[in-house]
């Protein structure tokens, strides 16, 4: 490798990162700054690749570029005046009152004060020799772990703990979504251009998905990234004006909500039963158990992350239809995509 | 030490604290949402930056994972913070 | 040939770069949003030539991604929601 | 011979990425970016994927970079058409 053009490029892309990220905060205009973020996110899954964390790219290109885009765009959309709390004329805002000026000074200050600080920090921990004694453990119990991607060695055999608890927490954020009320009203069906489009992209998607789930155990992949392709499937559909997106209804909804957390439960409580340690798979089944946990997370993380984009409670498709064909003629060939399919 | 690890590691506080200073400062719920996940973005590239090891060696796989789940997460605390900003406005329309 | 790989990503990442201004200098938000969108295949030009140059053939995956998602952006971008009471 | 065929192929293609940026750039008008972008960087990623796949010599890999180029196609004519639909919309209603 050159020893020159590498930190070059290096440069260009934190310049262009850090740019994003300062002008996507810099503005006031609300659309701007989604849009600002989203071309951040892009930039983001390069840097990624760039330093060797595939896995992560994998995430950030399926979440970046295709959920938390869609997500914030929805919301800025919905918004006919900006989201703030309050008054409009709110002083933070305009900044032209003194108590307002030295307010945002204060907090640049400090601010720049931790930026420092974590700078130091960090600056010192590089100058030492780095501890690789976890690094180490990993790579010598990765052939009993059942699986030879390191990442999806920590997450589902050596910290299963954390990954079960992740998809809590998905769980009781969806659960929060529910609580706060109905799902956002979705899309005008698409003009034929997209539609021909999606015809074809979410087969694919779907496809990707089961790919990435499968590469997970020993390749870069797994759960969560062919969870959030799975996701992308569904808010595609949701764009393209269509009210089935692929989640099941009802008390089946429930169960592949909970599918993940449930089926790790059961495998660590089975195990402890057996007499080994809660979530300490046998290795001459670890291979396959991660991998049952896996669907069983992936398609988890799908329901929760598609439910998280509809914003609420999922009406049911049949109120869906009826309310549509009340509507009359804007949504007709909505309607007649829902037969076919 | 490895100049890749420092640049990426640097650029990670710096955005941190544009992103906590964007978090504290803009009026707007919804500015203040991507604020807290530029925040994450620059926490994550830090933690990508501990874990490199240049070019030959492999990477500290821990890390990856953190972030791995981390990015799963911050998208869906996304979306319940935008459910929480359009019942707060519904409730303000509501007034 | 590693000098030229590393000679074209450097040349696309000057190409994600200008499309980078193009982004903050709008004018209007349609231009910004064909700029993200320069943005992305010059992203997926670059996984492609790092693939290559730091040996690691799952970042033609993340490419993959980039690619099938490239259309989600605009999509969402250009949608029109049903309001809530029709 | 693969070799210099695939950097030719490689080094044509960041050409026309970066005349794609440039265009971005420069041109006057939405439009007239639309149309100078969609070109530019589909011909320059195509040019790339050439280049790549005759490198690799791999046809799992060969098929993914071949549906890489394919995605992108449909994508960015998909949101070409979507962004000029907007701006024409905006236009023609306010």
């Amino acid at each position: 490798m050159s020893p020159v053009s590498l930190p070059l490029f290096d440069a260009l892309l934190l310049f262009s990162i850090v740019g994003l990220a300062w002008a996507s905060l810099a503005t006031t205009d609300e659309r701007r700054s989604v849009i600002l973020f989203i071309a951040f996110g892009l930039v983001l899954a390069v840097a990624w690749g760039r330093l060797l964390a595939p896995d992560v790219a994998l995430a950030e290109a399926a979440i970046g570029a295709g959920l938390s885009g869609a997500l914030l765009l929805g919301a800025v959309h919905r918004q006919p005046r900006p989201l703030s709390p309050g008054s409009t004329n709110d002083s933070r805002n305009q900044g032209a009152t003194g108590m307002g000026v030295v307010l945002r000074w204060v907090v640049t200050l400090l601010c720049t004060a931790l930026a420092g600080t974590l700078a130091w920090a960090l600056l010192h921990a590089f100058s030492s020799v780095p501890h690789d004694m976890l690094p180490r453990a990993i790579s010598g119990n990765l052939a009993a772990s059942g699986v030879s991607n390191p990442v999806t060695a920590v997450l589902l055999n050596f910290r299963a703990y954390d990954t079960l608890l992740e998809l809590a927490v998905l769980l009781t954020a969806v659960l929060g979504i529910f609580a706060l009320g109905q799902a956002n009203p979705g899309y005008q069906p698409a003009g034929p251009v997209f539609d021909s489009l999606v015809r074809w992209l979410v087969p694919v998607l779907i496809l990707t998905s089961g790919y990435l789930l499968w590469v997970g155990a020993h390749a870069p992949g797994g759960a969560f990234q062919a969870g959030a392709i799975l996701a992308a499937a569904g808010v595609v559909l949701r764009l393209a004006g269509r009210t089935r997106i692929g989640l099941p209804e009802g008390f089946m909804l429930r169960i592949v909500m909970a599918a993940g957390v449930g089926l790790f439960l059961l495998v660590g409580l089975t195990l402890l039963l057996l007499g080994r340690p809660f979530l300490g798979y046998p290795p001459a089944w670890a291979g396959s158990l991660i991998l049952l946990i896996e669907t069983a997370a992936m398609l988890s993380i799908a329901a929760t992350l598609l439910l998280a984009f509809l914003g609420g409670r999922p009406e049911s498709p049949a109120h869906a239809a009826r309310t549509e064909s009340a509507n009359t003629t804007a949504s007709n060939s909505g309607n007649e995509e829902q037969t076919r399919c | 030490m490895l100049t890749a690890q420092w640049m990426y590691g640097l650029a990670g506080c710096v955005i941190m604290a544009l992103g906590l200073r964007g978090a504290l400062l803009h009026a707007s719920l919804l500015q203040r949402i991507v604020a807290i996940n530029v925040m994450g973005a620059g926490v994550f590239m830090l933690l990508v930056a501990v874990a490199y090891r240049g070019p030959v060696l492999p990477p500290d796989p821990l890390p990856h994972a953190l972030v791995l789940t981390g990015i799963v997460v911050a998208v869906s605390a996304t979306a319940l913070a935008l459910a929480l900003a359009r019942r707060l406005h519904a409730e303000q329309e509501d007034d | 040939m590693t000098e030229l790989f590393l000679l074209s990503a450097l040349g696309l990442m000057l190409s994600l770069f200008l499309g980078l201004l193009r982004v903050l200098l709008g004018p209007g938000i349609g231009d910004r949003m064909l700029a993200t969108q320069l943005i992305g295949t010059a992203g997926v030009g670059i996984l492609l030539l790092l693939s290559v140059l730091l040996d690691q053939s799952a970042l033609i995956d993340v490419a993959l991604l980039l690619a099938l998602l490239a259309a989600v952006a605009a999509a969402a971008f250009t949608g029109q929601q049903k309001t809530q009471h029709d | 011979m693969i070799n210099i065929l695939s950097s030719i192929l490689i080094l044509s293609g960041v050409f026309f990425y970066l005349a794609g940026s440039i265009g971005l750039l420069r041109l006057p008008d939405l439009y007239s970016r639309l149309h100078a972008l969609t070109k530019a960087d589909n011909l320059g990623l195509g040019l790339l994927i050439a280049g790549v796949a005759l490198h690799s010599q791999d046809l799992l890999m060969m098929l993914k970079l071949l549906l890489i180029w394919l995605a992108v196609l449909a994508a960015s004519a998909t949101s070409a058409h979507l962004i000029a639909r907007q701006a024409r919309r905006q236009e023609t209603g306010s």
